[in-house]
């Protein structure tokens, strides 16, 4: 077997394995147990860049090893892994993040009544989100798709005693089946049209210069694409999905920045880059269209939010959004930089939010208050002097997420702004200008609710002194990944061995060539994609400071120098209603609920009753009662008849008739005599005119 | 044949006879204590050895006395059925406690002379004798429905049987006198023979006369419209005569009815894969559909209703009678053997839960379905028993009403005619279901195990479980019955 | 030995059946492992039967033939192939985990446990009978047991459910009966075998109202089948059935009744008439569709676990469907996808739903109450609309992981066994249906809605005081539960025991189907 | 003249046929019946059955209407009339029924080509008769004779008190 | 006059008065009376046909009347005797008043 192959799939069965440990044999080993967790995700780690390290040294990696799974003759499904450079990387931001936030958890989830356990689904995770990034066909991906909502479920409901969390975890895999439903369409359609799963069987079915599968049939591919897109909709949060996201925060915080900030919600990122060559020009328009969307809204409600966690949930939705957008924008290098850049600082921004809430939760314990929320920026404030590291590396996320240069963030976002740039240079249309001001907008917003977050949180006043002195930094298993992480948010990680903090080109863009995954599909040739790009670049560069420059300065107006006061501008924006829509993430969950939820509920109740009350009651309550309730039920009469009439009407004639019958047997022989004469004289007529 | 060569043929018969003379003289002069019992000695002794000749007769078919009787395989399969019924109910009759405060001994009596009047029933061919023997079995059984004399009920029954009785046999009468009129003669050869003749505007004659026999056969059989006359007859006559009722008297109106009716007006004298003939104005295999059809249908939805035991078995005879004459509909070899086998099965299974009844009748006194409530924990085999009878009335595998109604559904679809009628059948035995299940419901469901058990007498339990054995028997191998119903499909005509 | 192999299998249990009668009704115990013996046996039997099976054959092994009513060309003929060695197993399996499942049963324990082992040598002889009478006499002998056991085991309703089943299931398999006799005489020469009558039934050429009478026997078959399976609108006996029936009974239910319908239909239908399967295979797809809904949104709003389970039922044998009426797909593949997936999802539903319905019945049996929801008209009216339980997670981990691992693999969760069925089913039923399946890909969603909201509402929030009590799963419990873990499991990973069984046989199937009928056509 | 009796007869049998079934009394409808019975026997002296005619006075008329009138005088008191007849609409029905049946019957008679063969000659019937039932009809009579003995002891059973 | 139709027709009036008399008296005495009526138009038909149906030889008509006359006399034995019966137990001989059973 091939070396590569042997290290993907250690990479892949380890966090299993050491999920069936931590399940099964969890409690035996106690908690000291778990770092045998943690120890198998730094091997991972190794392993992971080893492989990285190759490709990084020039050898591209192109290794797709498969084995039969079952066959039924003409259909066959095949268990594989597609191993390029796309995927190499994508292994690694998933074993950074996931090894930093096991070892961040051994002291952030200490004398959790399931300690070992969570370690346990942390495993799982783990394996299924190594399994969709080395997926090598779309149904593979769909089963590790599916897995890891089933650990997002069950890392959400964590402590699901909590009412809150656990309604959180069905959310979101109820929404996630909802784009997982369309991805599955997506992939029978592919399948319908290429009669394979497999990645490179679709490319090479869609390649213009091999036998073209859907010549002719580009709506086929758009809708089968934008069927696919659909799970990363889910997945991803992006609007309308998006509902999920935010709350999915009742999870454990390392939790958050794991699945629900770095790895498995930029799945959908990593899966349309993977799809992004048989992706139709007009179903990537409305990749593009969401992804927008998405990252303005997203945007927009975190500007209002007082959870700490629910900010940061609102921007990864946003962030999303732009990597989404990048897609479509046919960007696709800069989405997956913006990726992997994105999954370090808000990991970064998570895990130090984590610490935040821990040490605020440690302090509200030691003051005895269990009503204060420890996740409300309200509750909190000059937290910078009590914890340093916190602090400074948190601002660090803050700065790379705002896009100031010399950090990640800015690179990355400013390839994707470029890409925007672009896009709206070489379509005239007047919307194709929608796209770039949402990109630039929304970084401009960004800018100003972290820095709003980082101001409320670590300046100002504390606003209960009595905890504030029980604050403390946490200890160094905590702070030693929120250091990392902060390292590799500077931009040099990503640039080398070009070390210009405002050029992207470096090993990371060598890895993930723009031009490489480009089919005849994108109206644009590759050459002209990419020159775009530097065209734009130029541009996008000084909009790109300039946005982020003027969200910093208003949060800084706002909230750090208080010349606005913030709370007055609020109440004046809640009379012109546009503070409420922010505040209430326009309502979404209440139009979800009103719309779609409730109604549904109602439906299948009144289908539940039409299946059997209606049947039933009637068969034991009689006529009358029912008389009044087939009126209420009238809308319903088809299957009232159904089975009403049809079926227990068979029995009620019968009876029915069978009375009749009973009646006509009076007990006076007489009478029997002339029914049986007229019977006879009936029966001969009937027979007689046959 | 003449009269003196026929007696050697009319040997069964004659035993019957003259075993009710010499039961009338033990009863004159023979005044002990064990009267009942010798008398029923004596008339199980007289069936025996009138069975053992009917075992001897294996003579080709033939007809005695003139042609008035008929000698053959058919007439000896009924025959059969009949002297079965007769000892199953001589057997449990003195274990019967509703009869306990009569007489038993005359009872006994009139029905050996009941079964001479099936026997002729089932070879007659002239039509003095179809009515004399059909009048002879009524009367017989007039009187054994009114057995009980101080019971109301007894003496409403056969008040009712009586006039209802009486009535049909006018009617039946007129309807062969008319026959009579158009053919000029009383042998049903001859009047076959005649009929081919017969000028096309006689048709429709021919048709009311055939009609107003038929409301004397279907009187026989109860068949709707003239079935009135049985749940009430049933329910107030003797449980054992009740049982005998409704099976020997309609197994002889059956074979009657196939044979006349056939003769006359079948397409073959020989009855051998024939057809019913167009009459002119009336479609007979039509009429008999239709028939059938009401004769299910009624029998079936208004058992639904019925609380009493006896009575819901009465109406489902009715309904039994309804899925035979669906075969009868088409008159061909096929179809006249399904009846022939449907006649055998049902034997078993009726009388099996009649006797049920009547086990359950001696505990408690009275037959109303709420009272069987857990007798499948009091008297679990006899409740299993019940249980296997009734699947087999409602035509379930592995019993052998199943293969009876899988006959009688298959003459339809092999002749693929009415398939109306076998759509209706279906719905007939799914309807029927629900009233047998009632009393398995009563019997199983309805009350908790009880340590407490009931027993009967073992030789009317013992016939209980011994009824079981061919129901069941015949449910998974019926090969030797149904050979026996193929070489019994044999008539005398003329020609031969 | 191989040849008197399935004789045995169907015939071992009457026997136990029989031994069972003959013990004193004291001695409990005994009739409990007798029980337990001779479907331990059978079990055995059935690995074994698995094991030596020829999974690259398509024609039918161990098979037996021996003449019962030569008058009537009726024979004793059994044998297996890949589409009845699933169900065979699945049945052994299932009525030896239920038989253990049954062990607290106190009433009539003589009664119950012969009366179950009859419906087991039913069950088993409907799937190994190649003979039309026979397998219908197999098909109604597991009738009567099975009235019994609901009508005098089951629950409050018992009695109305017993005589629901039985008229529903009565009417239809008289239909089948008219259908079997159709076959019989419109052949020549008559016969009842299923196999010679792959190659006369097409053959039949009788009008009746104005059309081959072919299409009335696929409708008459049909319906007998569909009352089975059940396939709306002729499901309502199910749910009541269902939760009325003792646990181990649902168990048998539901787990290998239902598939006798989809069974009966790919036995008879599908290879005797493939004209008419595949003139009538858009209806059967849009029927499919209506089940999966139909079923899954009902479950959404029972309030009644079992219920919600049953329902669960209809929907997944909705799936079943949709992949049989792929057989008509254009595309090879999909056919075989369809085909096969149809023939797993019954396999995998029989294991999947007769764990929920063990683990409700698990509950059932301590709580004396099976409630998500108390439903609004209960007698006690301050728990009116309260739910039945809440946080069993915390006192009962075994049984909720049970639970959970059945839940999630009843909502087709991968890596459990159900998903690649489902999945295979949906994908075949797509390329032949497209616009119902993706309708009917909405189920997915609906049957994760019901699964996810029970759990969470029995399961997660704050630990109820009031079964804090309540003790977790006991040895024998998960003795019965385990290999039926082991099984979704293994198979979700691993399906490829099981399809290799199948897979040539489903070939041949759709040969049969769409070959004969081509060669109509031309 | 033939005519004018045979009319005569057939007027007594109709109109006394009538009283039997509609007379208000138990008693007129007895003495009725025996009209008719009496006029059926005239009828069949009109078709040469003069055994017959003898058979149909001596057993209908000496026996049958005899026991009929024993019947009614162990079931009622003379002098008192008894209400015997059913309700209006009942017998209304059963007239509509019989009407039509009574429709049917003329018009199948006034249609239907009976088989006319040679009028028997008028000689006395009884030795034919006689010799008609001990060889071609001998199993006739003697089934005849069981039913008569199956009836006796019947009735006699069913009238008679047990004692005890 | 004197032919086959009038005596036909004779018997149909008998015939449809007993059936009227059968299913409208309530006395059962009366019923029986009906009976007979029923019985005798047979009974003419039988005799009629004899006549003028050529038949001579063994006069099967005139047989079978006197066989239909026996019968009668059994019958209405059997019959009255259940009457009687009937009053005793029900202290009446209208039929109608015995309905007990009945549905």
């Amino acid at each position: 077997m091939d070396v590569r192959t042997q290290f993907a799939l250690i990479i892949l069965f380890l966090p299993l394995a050491s999920c069936v440990l931590q399940i099964f044999f969890g409690r035996r080993l106690g908690p000291r147990g778990v770092w045998i967790s943690v120890a198998a995700e730094f091997v991972t780690l190794v392993l992971a860049f080893s492989m990285l390290a190759t490709v990084v040294l020039g050898t591209p990696m192109q290794h797709y090893p498969e084995v039969e799974w079952f066959s039924l003759g003409t259909f066959t499904l095949t268990l594989g892994f597609q191993l390029d450079n796309l995927a190499v990387a994508m292994l690694m931001v998933v074993a950074i993040i996931s090894s930093l936030v096991h070892l961040y958890s051994v002291e952030y989830m200490r004398g959790d009544v399931r300690y070992t356990r969570y370690f346990g689904y942390l495993g799982l995770f783990t394996f299924s989100m190594n399994g969709i990034v080395l997926a090598h066909s779309l149904v593979m991906m769909f089963i590790f798709w599916e897995l890891v909502g089933l650990s997002s479920y069950l890392l959400i409901g964590h402590w699901f005693e909590k009412d809150s969390a656990a309604s959180a975890g069905r959310k979101a895999f109820l929404t996630n089946r909802v784009g997982d439903i369309g991805m599955f369409i997506g992939i029978m359609l592919f399948w319908a049209a290429a009669g394979t799963f497999t990645f490179h069987g679709l490319f090479e079915a869609v390649d213009v210069e091999g036998a073209n599968l859907f010549a002719g049939q580009t709506t086929l591919l758009t809708v089968a694409g934008i069927m696919v897109f659909m799970g990363a909709v889910g997945k991803s949060a992006q609007f309308p999905l998006h509902i999920w996201l935010p709350d999915a925060m009742e999870g454990p915080t390392p939790v958050s920045c794991l699945i629900h900030a770095a790895t498995m919600v930029a799945a959908g990122v990593y899966m349309m880059v993977r799809m992004f060559p048989i992706l139709t020009p007009d179903a990537l328009l409305v990749v593009g269209a969401v992804g927008a969307i998405t990252a303005v809204l997203g945007a927009l409600i975190a500007i209002t939010q007082f959870d700490i966690k629910r900010v940061l949930a609102y921007s990864t939705v946003s962030q999303l959004g732009y990597m989404i957008m990048a897609v479509g924008m046919g960007a696709q290098q800069a989405a997956f930089f913006h990726l992997a850049t994105h999954a370090m600082f808000k990991g970064l921004l998570f895990l130090c939010s984590g610490s935040v809430i821990h040490a605020m939760h440690h302090a509200l314990h030691e003051k005895g208050d269990h009503n204060t929320d420890p996740q409300d920026m309200r509750n909190m404030g000059g937290l910078r002097k009590k914890m340093p590291i916190t602090y400074i590396t948190m601002l660090i996320g803050a700065l790379a997420i705002s896009g100031v240069p010399l950090f990640s963030g800015f690179l990355s976002k400013d390839a994707i702004l470029a890409g925007t740039l672009a896009f709206a240079s070489e379509h005239h249309q007047w919307w194709a200008v929608l796209f770039p001001i949402a990109g630039f907008g929304a970084a401009a917003v960004t800018a100003f609710y972290m820095f709003r977050l980082i101001f409320m949180t670590f300046h100002g006043k504390p606003s209960d002194e009595k905890a504030y002195e029980h604050m403390a930094e946490t200890p160094a298993v905590m702070t030693m990944p929120l250091v990392i992480l902060a390292v590799l948010c500077l931009p040099l990680f990503f640039t080398l061995p070009g070390l210009n903090p405002f050029q992207a080109e470096g090993w990371f863009t060598n890895v993930i060539p723009q031009a490489e995954n480009l089919t005849g599909f994108t109206e644009l040739g590759a050459e002209h994609l990419e020159h775009g790009f530097h065209e734009a670049h130029g541009m996008a560069v000084p909009i790109s400071m300039s946005v982020a420059g003027l969200g910093i300065a208003l949060s800084i107006i706002f909230y750090l120098l208080g010349w606005l006061n913030p709370k007055t501008w609020a109440e004046r924006l809640w009379r012109i209603g546009l503070y409420q829509l922010s505040f209430y993430k326009f309502y979404f969950d209440e139009i979800y609920d009103a719309l779609i939820y409730r109604p549904f509920l109602w439906l299948t109740d009144k289908v539940a009753w039409i299946d059997w009350d209606l049947w039933d009651q009637r068969f034991i309550d009689g006529w009358g009662r029912n008389t009044v309730r087939a009126g209420n039920a009238s809308g319903w009469l088809d299957y009232h008849w159904l089975d009403q009439i049809v079926i227990d009407g068979f029995g009620r004639i019968t009876n029915g008739l069978g009375a009749i019958g009973r009646r006509l047997q009076t007990g006076r022989v007489q009478n029997y005599l002339m029914w049986a004469l007229a019977g006879a004289i009936i029966v001969f007529l009937v027979a007689a005119s046959i | 044949m003449s009269n003196i060569q026929s007696l050697t043929y009319f040997l069964p018969e004659l035993i019957l006879t003259s075993s009710a003379m010499v039961i009338i003289l033990t009863d004159v002069f023979f005044r002990g204590r064990n009267r009942n019992r010798l008398i029923w000695l004596l008339s199980l002794v007289a069936l025996g050895i009138a069975a053992i000749f009917l075992l001897l007769q294996t003579t080709p078919p033939d007809a005695i006395f003139y042609g008035a009787l008929a000698v053959d395989p058919y007439s000896r399969f009924f025959k059969w059925i009949f002297l079965l019924a007769t000892v199953v109910i001589y057997v449990v009759s003195p274990y019967s406690r509703e009869l306990d405060n009569n007489p038993r001994h005359e009872y006994y009596l009139f029905m050996l002379l009941v079964v001479f009047g099936l026997f002729l029933m089932a070879s007659a061919l002239d039509l003095i004798i179809v009515y004399l023997s059909i009048e002879i079995v009524s009367i017989g059984s007039f009187v054994l429905a009114g057995f009980l004399k101080q019971e109301r009920l007894s003496n409403e029954s056969s008040l009712k049987y009586v006039i209802y009785g009486a009535l049909s046999s006018g009617v039946m009468l007129y309807g062969l006198s008319l026959l009579f009129g158009i053919a000029g003669s009383t042998n049903v050869f001859d009047i076959q023979a005649a009929l081919s003749g017969v000028p096309d505007k006689a048709h429709l004659t021919l048709a009311v006369a055939l009609l107003l026999v038929l409301t004397g056969f279907g009187y026989k059989i109860a068949m709707v419209p003239f079935h009135f006359w049985t749940p009430d007859v049933y329910q107030g006559a003797p449980t054992t005569i009740t049982a005998y009722l409704s099976v020997a008297p309609k197994a002889a109106g059956f074979a009657l009815a196939l044979r006349i009716l056939g003769i006359t007006f079948g397409s073959s004298p020989d009855m051998n894969l024939g057809e019913w003939l167009p009459v002119e104005g009336l479609p007979f295999g039509t009429l008999i559909a239709i028939f059938s059809a009401a004769t299910m249908t009624v029998g079936n939805i208004i058992a639904i209703q019925q609380s009493s035991v006896k009575r819901l078995l009465a109406y489902s005879s009715i309904a039994h009678a309804g899925y035979m004459l669906m075969a009868a509909a088409i008159l061909n070899a096929q179809a006249v053997s399904a009846i022939m086998f449907y006649l055998a099965v049902y034997l078993f299974m009726n009388l099996g839960a009649f006797l049920v009844a009547i086990f359950i009748h001696n505990r408690y006194g009275y037959d109303e379905i709420e009272e069987w409530k857990g007798l499948g924990f009091q008297a679990p085999a006899v409740a299993v028993a019940m249980g296997i009878f009734l699947f087999s009335l409602t035509g379930l595998p592995p019993t052998a009403g199943f293969v009876g109604k899988v006959y009688l559904f298959s003459v339809l679809i092999e002749a693929q005619q009415f398939w109306w009628l076998a759509v209706l059948g279906v719905l007939n035995s799914v309807v029927s279901l629900y009233y047998y299940m009632r009393i398995l419901k009563a019997m199983f469901l309805d009350s908790e195990p009880t340590g407490e058990r009931i027993s009967g007498h073992p030789a009317l339990s013992g016939t209980i479980l011994l009824l079981m054995i061919p129901v069941l028997l015949f449910g998974v191998y019926w090969s030797p019955l149904m050979n026996l119903v193929r070489s019994s499909l044999e008539f005398f005509s003329p020609g031969m | 030995m191989d040849a008197y192999f399935l004789t045995l299998l169907v015939f071992l249990p009457v026997l136990g059946g029989g031994i069972i009668l003959l013990v004193p009704r004291e001695r409990a115990d005994l009739i409990k492992w007798i029980a337990a013996g001779f479907t331990g046996l059978q079990v055995l039997l059935a690995f074994w039967l698995f094991a030596a099976f020829d999974r690259s054959s398509d024609v039918i092994q161990f098979a037996v033939k021996a003449a019962w009513i030569p008058a009537f060309n009726i024979n004793y003929h059994v044998g297996v192939d890949g589409l009845s060695m699933p169900m065979v197993f699945l049945t052994a399996l299932l009525s030896f985990v239920s038989i253990i499942a049954s062990w607290n049963i106190t009433k009539a324990p003589r009664g119950y446990f012969s009366l179950f082992l009859l419906l087991d040598a039913g069950m088993m002889g409907v799937f190994v009978a190649l003979d039309f009478f026979l397998f219908y006499v197999f098909w109604e002998v597991m009738l009567l047991p099975m009235y019994f056991l609901i009508g005098m085991w089951g629950g409050p309703q018992r009695q109305y459910a017993a005589i629901k089943f039985f008229i529903y299931t009565l009417f239809g398999s008289v239909l089948i009966l008219l259908s079997m006799l159709a076959f019989y005489f419109y052949t020549e020469p008559h016969t009842f075998s299923l196999i010679a009558l792959i190659q006369e039934a097409p053959k039949i050429n009788v009008q009746l109202w104005g059309m081959n009478i072919k299409w009335l026997i696929w409708v008459a078959l049909f319906i007998g089948f569909a009352i089975k399976v059940p396939i709306f609108p002729f499901h309502t006996w199910l749910p009541l059935a269902h939760v009325e029936a003792p646990t181990a009974v649902s168990v048998i239910l539901a787990g290998v009744l239902l598939k006798m319908g989809t069974y009966g239909l790919l036995r008879i239908s599908y290879p005797l008439l493939p004209d008419e399967t595949i003139g009538f295979a858009t209806f059967l797809a849009v029927l499919a569709v209506i089940n999966i809904i139909w079923g899954a949104a009902n479950a959404i709003a029972q309030t009644d676990l079992k219920r919600m389970v049953a329902y669960s039922s209809i929907s997944h044998m909705g799936m079943v469907l949709l992949g049989m009426a792929a057989v008509v797909s254009s595309s090879r593949s999909g056919a075989q996808a369809g085909m096969n997936g149809a023939v797993l999802q019954m396999f995998n539903h029989g294991t999947i739903t007769a764990m929920l319905f063990l683990l409700v019945g698990v509950i059932y049996d301590r709580a004396h109450h099976r409630y998500i929801i108390y439903p609004k008209d209960y007698e006690d009216e301050a728990l009116r609309g309260k739910p039945g339980f809440g946080g069993l997670a915390t006192n009962l981990p075994v049984y909720s992981g049970f639970v959970a691992l059945a839940f999630f693999a009843g909502l087709g969760l991968p890596a459990l066994s159900a998903f690649i069925s489902e999945a295979m089913c949906f994908i075949g039923g797509f390329t032949a249906f497209r616009t119902l399946t993706i309708i009917g890909t909405v189920g997915i969603l609906l049957n994760a809605t019901y699964f996810l909201r029970a759990f969470q509402r029995m399961f997660l929030g704050q630990p109820s005081e009031k079964w804090a009590g309540l003790t977790d799963m006991s040895i024998r419990e998960i003795g019965f539960m385990a290999p039926l873990a082991v099984i979704v499991i293994f198979l979700g990973v691993f399906p490829r025991p099981a399809l290799d069984i199948m897979s040539a046989t489903m070939d041949r199937l759709i040969d049969l189907v769409t070959l004969v009928s081509q060669v109509a056509v031309q | 003249m033939g005519n004018v009796v045979f009319i005569g007869v057939a007027v007594l049998v109709v109109v006394s046929a009538f009283f039997v079934v509609t007379a208000r009394n138990l008693v007129y409808s007895a003495v009725a019946l025996m009209g008719t019975l009496f006029g059926v026997a005239g009828l069949y002296v009109f078709l040469y059955a003069d055994f017959m005619a003898a058979v149909q006075i001596v057993i209908y008329v000496g026996g049958i209407l005899v026991l009929i009138i024993f019947g009614v005088m162990l079931t009622n008191k003379i002098a008192t009339p008894v209400l015997i007849q059913t309700s209006m609409p009942n017998r209304a029905l059963a007239a509509v029924v019989v009407f039509l049946i009574f429709l049917g019957l003329t018009t199948l008679l006034f249609r239907t080509p009976w088989h006319e063969g040679a009028t028997v000659a008028p000689e006395g019937t009884v030795a034919t008769i006689g010799q008609a039932l001990l060889t071609k009809y001998l199993i006739h009579f003697e089934v005849a004779g069981v039913l008569l003995l199956l009836a006796l002891l019947g009735a006699a059973y069913l009238s008679r008190r047990e004692n005890g | 006059m004197d032919s086959l139709q009038s005596y036909l027709f004779l018997s149909i009036i008998l015939f449809c008065f007993g059936l009227y008399g059968v299913m409208t008296r309530r006395n059962g005495v009366a019923i029986l009376m009906g009976i007979e009526l029923i019985l005798n138009s047979a009974n003419l038909n039988l005799v009629a046909f004899n006549r003028f149906g050529g038949l001579s030889e063994l006069l099967p008509g005139h047989v079978f009347a006197l066989f239909v006359i026996i019968m009668a006399a059994s019958e209405a034995a059997v019959a009255l005797a259940i009457i009687i019966n009937l009053y005793k137990t029900f202290h009446t001989v209208n039929v109608d008043e015995a309905h007990e059973m009945r549905g």
